[in-house]
């Protein structure tokens, strides 16, 4: 292709629409011509930043609206989460591993780390109250 | 076009089974909570949680099996996990889970690691 | 619900972006409660409607962007297609019978006669070259 | 996840079969239009097309039916559709199809109908 790509989709601030965001997720990395197993990591990314701007940026609050840039061309796939919630620092985010998670009976602490796993960059651009920013990127292989 | 979750329950000696069925994120991730919480209550403390039918898990999902683990293995019994497709498996791998949790290739191999190891040793 | 759910869709000005679209419709119509039957309709009309846009408003070029806006609350569910392209005056098109256009031999102008039928309200909104809308309400049945 | 969309063909006595799987919109219908194309190019102008595993259809997959009709027609041959699922089958009713396309239960019971009625009488 000659031009990029570029699609967006806004939604409300609830769980139920992340199976709409992994559809949309699905259905661009597909055209973008990941495989199976490069497109199950992507759905997962983006659903894990979508689930933490519900959870954290929003704490649970419906009425607010979650948005999911994607674009793509022939080398990348770049997307991007963004909130009006209530931001955070990455960086003070202490990685429990997981058998302190378990020891404490923690049910969460893994989504940041899978984000970061799954994809090649990860960028937060953080203005809490104002605009919250994840930056994704995954690299296509050329075959 | 709602994704579709559920969790089925069903005995075989002492255990019991959990089968998962469909998408386990956020928004269903309580629904399988409460399964296990039941099962907690009823002291029923050795399970096994089939994912043969299981399509899609994301961290809430797997954040229900870090969550219970300790208690069940205080009170004598475990979590022990099968069935996992390759999409699935893949997420318990990048994880670690492996380490912390029996993870077995179907129900039978899970109900004979039961009677060898009631209890992973981690 | 207490208040209203917003839904914004922007893609690219391709054919094969019409399955994407009709999954984010599909995901929608299902959760403002409406049956199979309705959800088949909704699904149908919207992509009758992004695919005029991309035919007809855009005449095919590829770079433009198809806009997709839905909103329910318990009695409604309001979608509205948008496009930048050359716009077109409705009620100027001529609706021919099925027997006249099979005479024609012509393969399409049943599009606008099908959004017509699947909606309870159908209204187009033109700005040449600025925004285009057309607008499209299915009401709730309530059991 | 690309939404699938295939025409398989087969025969039957002098009666081309061309069997739709998946979804027919302004994205796919350029192949079906192709498939009947070539079956006019071969003189084959008695087709059935027999949309059992037919998911979905828009106006373009229909207007395909439409650009085609009269020149089979005038040939002597005809296109008879058969076994819609109630959800496509919609789809043809509201635009009045049935008034000009003879539309079947299924692929014997449309072979029969060429039999009894090359043309459909409209
Ligand atoms: N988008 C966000 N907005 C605000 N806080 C966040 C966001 N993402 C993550 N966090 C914070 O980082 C922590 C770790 O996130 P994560 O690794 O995804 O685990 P979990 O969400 O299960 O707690 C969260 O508990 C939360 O405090
Ligand atoms: N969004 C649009 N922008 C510009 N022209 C349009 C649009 N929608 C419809 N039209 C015009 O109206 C005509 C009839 O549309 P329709 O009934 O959908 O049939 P078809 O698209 O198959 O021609 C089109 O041929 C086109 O000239």
């Amino acid at each position: 292709m000659t031009f990029e790509q570029a699609f967006t989709l806004n939604v409300p601030s609830t769980t139920q629409n992340l199976a709409l965001i992994r559809d949309f997720v699905n259905r661009i990395s597909s055209q973008a011509g990941f495989d199976a197993d490069e497109m199950a990591k992507l759905e997962l990314a983006v659903d894990e930043a979508c689930a933490n701007v519900i959870e954290h940026a929003y704490e649970g609050e419906e009425g607010k609206q979650v948005m999911v840039n994607a674009s793509f061309d022939d080398e990348v796939l770049r997307i991007t989460v963004v909130d009006t919630g209530k931001g955070f620092d990455p960086s003070g985010v202490h990685q429990a591993n997981l058998r302190e998670l378990a020891e404490k009976r923690r049910t969460g602490g893994l989504g940041m780390r899978l984000i970061q796993s799954l994809m090649d960059e990860v960028h937060y651009e953080i203005g809490p109250g104002n605009k919250n920013e994840l930056q994704m990127v995954k690299r296509l292989r050329k075959p | 076009m709602a994704n579709p979750f559920s969790v089925t329950r069903s005995t075989e000696q002492n255990l019991t089974i959990l089968a998962l069925v469909g998408f386990l994120d956020a928004h269903t991730a309580p629904e399988f909570e409460n399964a296990i919480q039941q099962e907690l209550d009823a002291d029923n403390i050795r399970l096994i949680v089939d994912c043969s039918k299981l399509t899609y898990i994301s961290s809430a999902g797997l954040g229900v099996f870090m969550g219970f683990i300790e208690e069940l293995r205080e009170r004598g019994g475990d979590i022990k996990i099968c069935a996992l497709s390759p999409k699935v498996e893949q997420v318990f791998e990048i994880l670690g889970f492996p380490a912390l949790y029996d993870i077995l290739a179907d129900v039978p191999a899970t109900v004979q690691r039961f009677a060898d190891s009631p209890i992973k040793q981690v």
